[in-house]
């Protein structure tokens, strides 16, 4: 069983509002050295035996991200 | 892992136990070595403290509940108080069950999921009598608009209440929102639910017919929420928050939705003998509840339950509080009928155990029996306190310091300031930014929703028969004088249903206080509740049920007594439904009453 | 004239779908999710609601159903395809529409009663409209914020692909106040708003939303 | 000006509805390698100067996630 790790993240040109909130809440906080927050969506993957890198970056990039707005990372395990 | 079965406890009677930690008294305790003859087992010592903790078993509260048993029966009550929510005759056939429950505690340790999980659970309630919910509505208290914690917990608790009946295609047609210093600390998160279904449909939560299945479908089992019930409702937080910290459980709105539409299908095809939702005290309420109100008793297998973290124990599962769960008995030959339906709405299902002739409920793990118990003393026959009461000290200090003292606006100026302080107060402000969360259109039946006084929903399309529902509290008149003040808050739910043009039938509520210990709080406790009773009878409706939520307090500071109490009406035609407002120029303005 | 109505797990304005379907003098006709059945229907609504309950993306996991890969293979055949809210959404995220549909900039749900200007009346599902004609029809949303890059809004609106925009406000922070678009046939339109909560005076807030249902019924008829 | 990554999951007793929602959707796909999802969120932030960890931790662990239902993970940059 291994770990697989994506990462989805809107693209630079998206606006977050998500992130925007966090960065508002954050100043009102007294956080100031905090410049962006930008807010994206984390999986993480159980999957058996050896992860098939193409099967993973289809799921990746075809379901867990949509891929006219976000764009995605995908962490295989280090062997 | 050895596991303490019913033989290891004959045979070890004096084994420490921890009750005190799970809530129970030394009586308490006492009276279930009694019970049982014997020390009570790991699993049934989690059944019997969760079953007995306040919030399941009512322990100081029943007492006082017992007068709305005794109101004159009404012709429209088809169900009364004892199931899990109250069955009204509207006409054409037409019953409607409606219900308020709390969510109190668990909105103030994780505002959204607290508040989701609220809607989900009083759901349930209304699903399991067999019903369609087509509404739901909400009544909110905060502490001051302007408080750091009101900042924290109220726009969760609005996203929650709105994200889970906002998925689940309910409309929300009402509610209130209040602000008070009392509530800092302890926010009143009550959510209302209605349903509607034909007279033939209504379903009860009894376990009947030795062999039937009993059958646990929906959401797997996990380590959420486990003795949720006996710790976060039946407790004080202290001034640093929340004085233990189990889980909160996160709501998951898709599979409730799945788990309405599969039980109004298995409704449908006539698959179902008894069900039961499954909410505060889990399986531990679900099976003796079931068993305790059938005829028979009821054995489990409980190494069926399909689970989600497979470490948990054998107490662990009996005192879970996943949500989205339901019960059911169902006969042998249509067991295979209803794992189709499920199987249809992608709900898990697994026959779990079955109804047996004895009277007693027993539950194996692996084979080896660690449960077998009486389930009446599980369920219903759980301790009764006849708490000491007491008139709060300050409270002719309170009656006496009267409005007449304050000086009058003398210039137009002063009276300006008034009328600004007035309109401006946080309470009586526009409450749209709230209401616009939630979805007041879905099902396309809402007639009235806010900002009007009563919620009107249409339940047939072709005769426009329908019903309207109120949702009100009033804590400052409730702490000036508990007795009157509460029937003044009925007076007010009825006036809003009467004044859309319903005829009102009938009386729900949830009666939020502080601690029962405390004999100054019981004593409020006692006269809202005898204010109700007295009230209901003056105004001919029956009580359909409620719920009691004790323990609001920060630190010893009880919240104001706060009677929350809805009044369902029917309307004949909701096409001659009355809108509140001046909607023409030119129209007679009439009071009425003095 | 036979109208299908989709009910994917999850879907929540089906029953309105199709008694705004019955209102219009059409013949709502269920059609489920995993069937591989669009049962002869002469034009298909996609309902609002949270289909698997949007927890992914809203609209994400139900394109991906069976009864959708009919729908993406009729509608290129010339279908009359009308998604609304979560529709809409589950058009886009199956390729059928442009662009995307991402968390309202004000981060909350919101409900109300929202003016749309028709900026086409020459689709399948507007008709019955005039072009500019303003309509009034309720909005329901969290995640209605109509985005795409750049050259893409630059280019639906030089291909005129814009059906709906809102007026007197934008309830969600929607591109260029985009409510609405069409493929590039004109069959197949999403819209954020709701028109089957506008087809009844005891219910809505007006009755302006029964031209989407007209429009199909005449649509199909000429077609 | 530096980039600090925080993953916030639900803790692993607590139900992931979303995770269940994509694993149905994996599955149903054909994708039957993958036994299980669980899904979180992923803040990108933007810091100036040299991140002081204490401040982000409890950043991350006040603001950014509710202790009660969620674990953080705090990823400060590499120097
Ligand atoms: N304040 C109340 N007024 C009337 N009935 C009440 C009140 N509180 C509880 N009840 C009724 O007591 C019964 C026992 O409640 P219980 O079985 O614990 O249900 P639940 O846990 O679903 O609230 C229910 O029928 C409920 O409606």
């Amino acid at each position: 069983m291994s770990r697989v790790v994506v990462d989805v993240v809107l693209k630079p040109e998206i606006s977050d509002p998500q992130g925007q909130a966090v960065l508002g809440a954050l100043g009102r906080l007294g956080h100031d050295s905090v410049r962006s927050v930008r807010q994206g969506k984390h999986f993480v993957l159980e999957v058996d035996g050896t992860p098939d890198e193409a099967e993973l970056k289809q799921i990746a990039e075809t379901l867990l991200a949509n891929p006219v707005i976000e764009d995605v990372e995908l962490h295989l395990p280090k062997d | 892992m050895s596991i303490d079965t019913v033989d290891v406890a004959a045979q070890n009677p004096d084994d420490e136990q921890p009750w005190a930690e799970l809530g129970l008294k030394a009586d308490e305790y006492a009276r279930i070595r009694e019970i049982l003859g014997r020390r009570p087992t790991t699993a049934e010592l989690a059944m019997y403290s969760v079953m007995w903790s306040e919030h399941c078993s009512y322990k100081s509260s029943k007492v006082h509940l017992r007068q709305f048993g005794d109101l004159p029966k009404s012709d429209a009550l088809l169900v009364g108080i004892g199931e899990n929510a109250g069955v009204v005759d509207v006409g054409e056939g037409y019953a409607v069950t409606f219900k308020v429950e709390s969510h109190n505690h668990p909105s103030y340790v994780e505002p959204y999921q607290g508040a989701a999980t609220g809607v989900g659970g009083i759901v349930r309630d209304i699903l399991t009598m067999g019903a369609r919910p087509i509404a739901v509505m909400d009544s909110l208290r905060f502490g001051r608009a302007d408080a750091p914690d009101t900042a924290r917990v109220l726009p969760g608790v609005v996203a929650g209440v709105g994200g889970y009946g906002n998925c689940l295609g309910l409309p929300n047609i009402g509610g209130e929102l209040l602000f008070d210093e009392c509530y800092t600390g302890n926010p009143l998160v009550n959510a209302l639910c209605v349903g509607v279904m034909k007279h033939e449909d209504v379903h009860l939560a009894k376990a009947e017919g030795a062999g039937n299945k009993v059958v646990l479908f929906g959401a797997r089992t996990g380590g959420d929420g486990i003795g949720g019930v006996s710790v976060l409702a039946s407790e004080t937080f202290d001034a640093e928050g929340p004085a233990k910290r189990p889980a909160v459980q996160v709501g998951d709105p898709f599979t409730e939705k799945l788990l309405i539409e599969a039980c109004l299908e298995l409704f449908a095809q006539d698959l179902v003998t008894g069900i039961q939702d499954l909410g505060g005290a889990g399986l531990s309420c679900a099976t003796s509840e079931l068993a305790s109100a059938g005829t028979g008793g009821m054995h489990v297998d409980l190494e069926t339950v399909p689970l989600r973290d497979s470490t948990l124990t054998p107490a662990e599962i009996l005192m879970s509080e996943s949500q989205e769960r339901m019960c059911a008995i169902v006969e042998p030959g249509k067991v295979e009928q209803f794992l189709a339906v499920c199987r249809k709405w992608d709900v898990r299902a697994a026959v779990i155990g079955e109804v047996t002739d004895g009277d007693r409920l027993t539950v194996d793990w692996h084979g080896e029996r660690i449960v077998d118990v009486p389930p009446r003393t599980v369920a219903h026959e759980g301790p009764v306190y006849e708490r000491p009461m007491q008139r709060p000290a300050d409270l002719d200090a309170l009656q006496a310091d009267d409005p007449a003292r304050l000086t009058r606006p003398a210039t137009p100026a002063e009276l300006q300031a008034h009328w600004l302080a007035v309109v401006s107060s946080p309470d009586g402000a526009d409450k749209s930014w709230v209401t616009e969360q939630y979805d007041r259109y879905v099902r396309g039946n809402t007639v009235l929703a806010q900002p009007e006084d009563a919620g009107v929903v249409r339940i047939d399309e072709q005769s426009f028969l329908g019903i309207a529902l109120s949702l009100d509290g009033n804590a400052r008149f409730a702490r000036l004088d508990p007795y009157t003040g509460t029937r003044l808050n009925l007076a007010e739910a009825y006036r809003n249903v009467a004044a859309t043009g319903a005829t009102p039938l009938a009386v729900t509520n949830c009666l939020n206080f502080g601690s029962p210990e405390n004999p100054e709080v019981m004593w409020q406790f006692a006269e809202a509740v005898r204010g109700l009773a007295d009230g209901c009878r003056e105004l001919g409706l029956p009580v359909t049920g409620g719920n009691v939520s004790l323990y609001n307090q920060t630190g010893d500071v009880a919240i104001n007594p706060t009677p929350v109490i809805g009044v369902l009406g029917v309307h004949e035609d909701v096409r001659t439904r009355i809108p509140s407002g001046w909607r023409n120029a030119g129209e007679t303005v009439l009071l009425l009453g003095e | 004239m036979r109208i299908g109505v989709i009910t994917f797990p999850g879907s929540l304005d089906d029953v309105d779908a199709a008694r705004a379907v019955r209102l219009a003098g059409g013949e709502p006709v269920a059609l489920w999710h995993g069937d591989h059945d669009l049962k002869d229907v002469d034009a298909v609504v996609l309902p609002g609601g949270f289909s698997y309950g949007d927890y992914l993306r809203a609209g994400a996991i139900a394109a991906r159903s069976p009864l959708m890969q009919d729908v993406v293979a009729a509608a290129h055949g010339g279908l009359p395809v009308l998604g609304i809210c979560n529709g809409f959404q589950v058009l886009c995220e199956a390729g059928l529409l442009p662009g995307a549909l991402t968390r309202n900039s004000h981060l909350h749900f919101r409900n109300r009663d929202q003016l749309l200007r028709v900026e086409r009346a020459d689709t399948a599902w507007t008709g019955d409209y005039a072009d500019g004609q303003e309509i009034l029809i309720p909005v329901k949303n969290g995640e209605g914020r109509y985005v795409a890059a750049d050259a893409d809004l630059d280019r639906l609106e030089g291909e005129n692909r814009v059906v709906f925009r809102y007026v007197g406000g934008n309830p969600n922070g929607s591109s260029r106040d985009i409510a609405g678009v069409t493929s590039e046939n004109g069959r197949v339109v999403g819209l954020m708003p709701h028109p089957e909560h506008a087809v009844e005076d005891l219910t809505g807030p007006s009755t302006d939303g029964l031209g989407f249902f007209t429009s199909v019924l005449k649509a199909v008829v000429n077609a």
